[in-house]
């Protein structure tokens, strides 16, 4: 099995499928965290919400492809919603209130997921694109898995598009490094704040609905992922496009790789990993404020 | 072109501006002048909105703007350079600019402001983070003249700048200041205000305690030795 | 403000015209089941159960009326505590019912050992709640982890698996369950050629170790999931293509009629073993599952099976005992009755159920899973294992 | 200002006393809230002796909570310890790990610091879970209460062991308000403030900051052998990054930095979480919801709110004082 590369090959899939998975998640958070010193800790939340979206829209519709397009926009309403209600006004209200309120948000949201979805376990069995599989290095794939691999390409790929060569990519960069001198040059920092915790809230809705017809959905599959998410983030370091994808690689293959040497102690591998970062680099790997 | 009447600012709890009162004429250039902790800076905050004041008007060509958000203030015509600086590290030098240009029309582009500060165009990809002090400060008055802004807050350009280099921006200040530029300035340096600048104010704890020509401060030995410990 | 849901109310009524007033008897049953955290959606279904079976076996008491009073354990063993102590003390209960963690019970269980109410579990699994840590008080009408999975290893050997590979999440139940398999297995001759426990919570991305069990060539891989866990393994098992060359087998929850509409297709030739399928052809299944789908549109699941036969149970052992707490307790030990899972009966020795275990076959066909049973263990029933009363 | 200062104190003696009556009316059930209220106070307060005072949010203030609890069970109910020995043992352990853990963690700053405590953690958490030997995910029973019968008193009666416990959140608040009002406590309070300027100052910040951190960690570990002994169970879930959550919750609720705050919170959030549980299975929305719009009200908490509340009466009070002499002068 050691000696079998084939066997390896489709385990380096394996931690991209997690860590892209793991990226989707994470960069959102990441952003909302860099540009608006924002601790959002109900942002796994979305993503449950996005399958659970998407499970409601692949029933009515009978198809994937609807899903993986409104899943997102009905979490990004959410989130403008819990913009205006509550973010908004805990901006400036310092981290620890702000954890405490998405916390507290935490709960409102599993109640109200319980509520709309029930809690039995839900998932979609027709209309899954790419549900076949593939051979590769006499190994079989799920094409599925490469699917989630490219969503999450393609995201990077386009957010750095956008950060790194639009107008709103440098509001961004630069609301991130000095939020007053950008107001002073006429960039509307609040709005970019607004528009940017949209986006993020997007993203998370984006994995929970790409992440859903190969896991399944059920209320409160936020909560577990939120660990991970955070401390992806914060390997990553704060604000950065490029920390969120390097601390996605990280965990996603530190995850994949130690499940298979060590089993029983892979997460305590990713909480180890976290410690050693910190102690390393304070602020994480890729810092957007040095 | 801009009316500053009795503001009361605070930073946090501590009461900075006690009814600060000041005005400058459109193409007047005015400077502010005061020691370490005067309010200097707290005025121009004030006046750009970071620091609202919590009493008093700011009229700007007639018109209230006092609790205006900075970035709406930017686009009615006030430009504010910070004394830090504010370069963006992240964004490159046109990156720095293009954020700013734009936004009103005016005479000023980016091939214009590259004319004056060929320095600029010659780094134009560099980060904001690897340019020099001088270059840092070139870059936010560039920054600063792209809004097309009617009214220029700057605050102390000179800041940690060699003699050789202030020398260079008094001279751009001055190519400025001759087409029409209304500017308000925030200094330290007494010598390069003066040159600058027609009329002056002298703040001290919070209040103004002098003000009148620049002619007038050059003679009063004792206002310059009692609030600015020339 | 508890949810009471009184039943029999109109016999009793009936009765009390009679002239029967004096001979009523009023019972007050706690549920303790978590309806909030990852179990809730257990607990509903218990619940949900368990009213159907007063409904159903409610009016054999005549007069005599019971009530419920609910808490939710939120699954949280300290918190599970303090309702129990609550509904013992303070709301004088007769009998508790409920407890879906191990670890809730194993934190009431010494408290419920010194009080004088029995508690009927209804699902809870741990070995040792009827071994080492039996007690008079405790009764369980659900299972044990190891009694689903001892046939099993036998059963699998006969059908010509030589080895094996097993799978479960790394907590005391995955573990019981697969040591139970692994002595039976390896009793009959098989061999096991590896193990693998991943975390119980995390991300549930079982490609890595679906990977690694392919590696070691098994003739088979014998599984432990439940819930979310099971649905995503079930399907990630059937897109890594794994299963024509090596079948998956597992203890029943695998493919638990609770969710397995949800793995659909991934379902396809799993085989398992459990204590109950919906497909048993019997009347008293029929009953069960015909009100069921009827009050929920949804089929009635082992874990609704288990508050049902609990309502069954402790309304027999009424009857028996006329209300006398001693005559109760031992009457809930000696229980016997046809419920919709078979034959069953409470072992005196150990107050675990004796029960049949159905192995049990998914295939996908015309858009659903149907689950087929292809053998029945008979009796299957726990040795003391340090039990002594 | 002045009344403001015994304002708390007064609060905290207000807390106690109704505790101290519900004692005297509380049925079985009661005793069981009161207990459990205890203990969450105990560990609330000393969450606020890092959180509120010092500033440093820790999210693994549960794994600390925890070792207390599992070592008071390794060494009673495993190796036979007697009871007391066991709790002074214990807390000692508990304070020995965070002084390792303090000087770990008190490098970084900020979301890091609460990242790096919620990592450590789990870590302990992971470990519970995993070891066989600790009961792994079905917990260790077992746990004997400590034993006072020599002075007549009687740990297993539930309503004695209510009022010992009660008892021990006066003296544990007594005992912190002394040392907080000590220079030492000043530096921390500092360190909450500035903790650039102290080090600036020339102060070793770190040396302090774990030492806090120590200390406080040893409290939280003192309240796990209470919580072991009151439920005389203990399970792997009392490390889990959730209720260091819940305690932090505890604590902001009630009033970050007031040390009589934590006390309050937990008294709260325990009877609403059994009261609300009992009206509906959905009570995680109404408490999240009360969470939110406490934090939102942007006072500190419900401290906060009655320190609001009492300067507005105590200023309508010498604003109707001053009047009446007013008018009396007019009459005079």
């Amino acid at each position: 099995m050691l000696t079998d590369s084939g066997f390896w090959f489709v385990q380096v899939l394996n931690s991209l499928q997690l860590s892209m998975l793991l990226f989707l998640l994470s960069v959102g958070l990441t952003v909302i965290f860099g540009l608006m010193n924002f601790v959002n800790l109900a942002h796994g939340s979305l993503y449950a919400l996005g399958a659970l979206f998407g499970y409601s829209i692949a029933q009515a519709t009978g198809g994937m492809w609807l899903a993986y397009l409104l899943a997102p926009l009905c979490v990004m309403l959410v989130g403008a919603i819990l913009y205006i209600l509550i973010i908004d006004r805990m901006r400036k209200a310092g981290p620890m209130k702000q954890v405490l309120v998405t916390f507290g948000l935490i709960f409102v949201l599993l109640d109200i997921q319980r509520y709309l979805w029930g809690t039995d376990q839900l998932g979609v069995t027709s209309g899954i694109p790419f549900s076949g599989s593939f051979e590769i290095f006499g190994e079989i794939y799920p094409s599925y898995r490469l699917f989630i691999i490219c969503v999450g390409l393609v995201v990077f790929a386009a957010l750095f598009l956008l950060l790194e060569h639009t107008r709103l990519g440098a509001e961004v960069r630069a609301g991130v490094d000095d939020p007053e001198t950008a107001s002073c040059l006429g960039v509307n920092v609040e709005r970019t704040f607004f528009v940017v915790f949209l986006i993020g809230s997007a993203l998370a809705g984006l994995a929970g609905v790409v992440a859903m017809p190969a896991f399944s959905a059920e209320a409160g599959m936020g909560v577990s992922i939120l660990v991970p998410t955070l401390v992806v983030v914060v390997v990553g370091g704060l604000g950065s496009l490029k920390g969120a994808f390097a601390g996605s690689l990280l965990i996603g293959t530190t995850l994949t790789f130690g499940q298979v040497i060590i089993p029983s102690f892979a997460s305590m591998l990713m909480y180890a990993l976290l410690v050693a970062v910190l102690l390393i680099r304070p602020s994480g790997l890729f810092p957007a404020r040095g | 072109m801009l009316k500053v009447e009795g503001i009361h600012s605070y930073y946090g709890a501590s009461h900075i501006l006690h009814g600060v009162s000041l005005d400058v004429g459109e193409g007047e250039v005015v400077s502010l002048l005061g020691r370490n902790g005067a309010g200097k800076t707290t005025t121009l905050r004030s006046i750009i909105g970071l620091t609202p004041p919590k009493q008093g008007s700011i009229l700007l060509k007639g018109e209230e703007t006092s609790g205006q958000k900075p970035h709406a203030m930017a686009r009615r015509g006030v430009s504010y350079m910070p004394e830090t600086r504010g370069i963006f590290p992240s964004l490159s030098v046109y990156e720095n600019l293009t954020l700013a240009e734009g936004r009103r029309p005016g005479p000023w582009t980016i091939p214009r402001v590259f004319e004056i500060f060929p320095r600029l165009e010659a780094r134009r990809s560099n980060g904001g983070a690897q340019l020099s002090g001088g270059e840092q400060q070139m870059l936010a008055i560039a920054r600063a003249l792209l809004l097309n802004p009617d009214l220029l807050l700057l605050d102390e350009p000179t800041e940690g700048l060699a003699p050789i280099i202030v020398q260079d921006i008094e001279e751009r200040l001055e190519a400025i200041k001759h087409e029409g530029m209304t500017i308000l300035l925030v200094e330290q340096n007494f010598r390069f205000a003066t040159n600058l600048a027609d009329r002056v104010y002298v703040l001290g704890k919070g209040a103004i305690q002098w003000s009148g020509s620049t002619a007038e401060i050059l003679a009063d030995q004792a206002v310059q030795k009692t609030w600015l410990g020339v | 403000m508890k949810t009471r849901v009184k039943l029999g109310v109109a016999v009793a009524a009936s009765l009390m015209l009679a002239g029967g007033q004096a001979m009523s008897k009023e019972y007050k049953v706690g549920v303790l089941l978590p309806f909030s955290g990852v179990y809730a959606g257990l607990g509903a279904h218990i619940e949900n159960g368990f009213k159907l079976g007063l409904e159903h076996y409610g009016a054999d008491l005549g007069s005599d009326t019971i009530t419920m009073v609910r808490s939710d354990t939120e699954a949280k063993p300290a918190a599970s505590l303090a309702k129990t102590k609550k509904m013992v003390l303070q709301d004088k209960v007769d009998v508790l019912v409920g407890v879906v963690s191990s670890a809730v019970l194993g934190g009431m269980r010494d408290f419920v050992h010194n009080s004088g109410t029995p508690l009927v579990v209804a699902n809870a699994g741990n070995d040792h709640m009827t071994g080492e840590k039996c007690s008079p008080n405790i009764v369980r009408v659900s299972f044990s982890n190891s009694q689903i999975n001892r046939p099993v290893g036998g059963w699998l050997a006969k059908q010509g698996v030589k080895t094996a590979y097993l799978m479960a999440p790394d907590y005391a139940a995955g573990h019981q369950m697969m040591e139970a398999f692994k002595k039976t297995f390896t009793e009959a001759g098989g061999t096991i050629v590896g193990e693998a426990y991943p975390p119980l919570q995390g991300t549930k991305d079982y490609g890595p170790y679906i990977t690694a069990a392919k590696a070691a060539k098994p003739d088979a891989i014998y599984t432990f999931f439940a819930g979310g866990a099971a649905i995503t393994f079930v399907k990630q098992y059937h897109d890594f293509g794994v299963k024509k060359d090596i079948p998956l087998y597992g203890a029943g929850f695998l493919t638990s009629a609770a969710y397995v509409h949800v793995q659909g297709e991934a379902a396809d030739g799993t085989v398992a073993a459990l204590h109950y399928v919906p497909a048993i052809d019997t009347p008293e299944n029929k009953k069960f599952q015909d009100a069921y789908q009827a009050a929920h549109q949804k089929v009635g699941s082992e874990f609704a099976v288990a508050g049902y036969d609990a309502a069954h149970l402790i309304v027999q052992a009424i009857k028996k005992s006329g209300g006398d707490k001693d005559a109760f307790k031992a009457a809930l030990s000696k229980a016997e009755f046809n419920g919709p899972r078979g034959p069953l009966r409470i072992d005196p020795a150990t107050n675990n159920v004796v029960q049949n275990i159905y192995l049990f076959k998914n295939e996908f066909k015309d858009g659903k899973v149907v689950q087929t049973i292809l053998d029945t263990i008979p009796d299957v029933q726990d040795a003391p294992n340090g039990c002594s009363m | 200002m002045r009344s403001l200062i015994s304002f708390r104190p007064a609060l905290a003696a207000l807390t106690l006393i109704t505790l101290l009556i519900s004692w005297t009316n509380a049925e079985y059930f009661g005793m069981e809230i009161l207990a459990e209220i205890a203990v969450l106070a105990l560990l609330a307060m000393s969450l606020d002796l890092l959180a509120g005072y010092t500033g440093l949010v820790s999210l693994g203030h549960a794994a600390l909570f925890g070792c207390g609890a599992y070592s008071f069970a390794v060494f009673t109910a495993i190796w036979g310890w007697p009871a007391s020995l066991s709790m002074a043992a214990a807390t000692l352990l508990t304070g020995l790990v965070s002084l390792v853990v303090g000087a770990v963690v008190t490098r970084v700053q900020g979301i890091f610091f609460i990242m790096i405590t919620l990592a450590i953690g789990e870590m302990g958490y992971e470990l519970v879970f995993k070891t066989r030997a600790l009961g792994g995910d079905d917990g260790l029973a077992g746990i004997p209460r400590l034993d006072l019968s020599a002075i007549g008193v009687d740990l297993n009666d539930p309503g004695i062991f209510a009022l010992t416990l009660i008892l021990l959140v006066a003296v544990v608040y007594l005992l912190l308000l002394r040392l907080l009002g000590s220079p030492y406590g000043a530096v921390l309070t500092g360190l909450h403030d500035n903790a650039g300027r102290m080090r600036a100052l020339g102060l070793p910040v770190q040396l302090y900051q774990t030492s806090i951190f120590a200390f406080s960690g040893a409290l939280a570990g003192f309240a796990g052998t209470l919580s072991a002994q009151h439920t005389m169970f203990i399970a792997p879930q009392l490390l889990h990054w959730t209720t260091s959550g819940e305690v932090l919750v505890i604590a902001i609720l009630g009033g970050l930095g007031t040390l009589v705050g934590p006390i309050i919170g937990a008294a709260l959030i325990t009877l609403l979480r059994h009261e609300l549980s009992d009206l509906t299975d959905y009570w995680g929305l109404w408490l999240g919801l009360f969470l939110i719009l406490v934090v939102m009200g942007g006072k500190n908490g419900v401290v906060g709110w009655l320190e609001a509340g009492w300067r507005f009466v105590a200023r309508r009070g010498a604003q109707s004082k001053s009047t009446a002499r007013r008018s009396n002068d007019a009459a005079g």
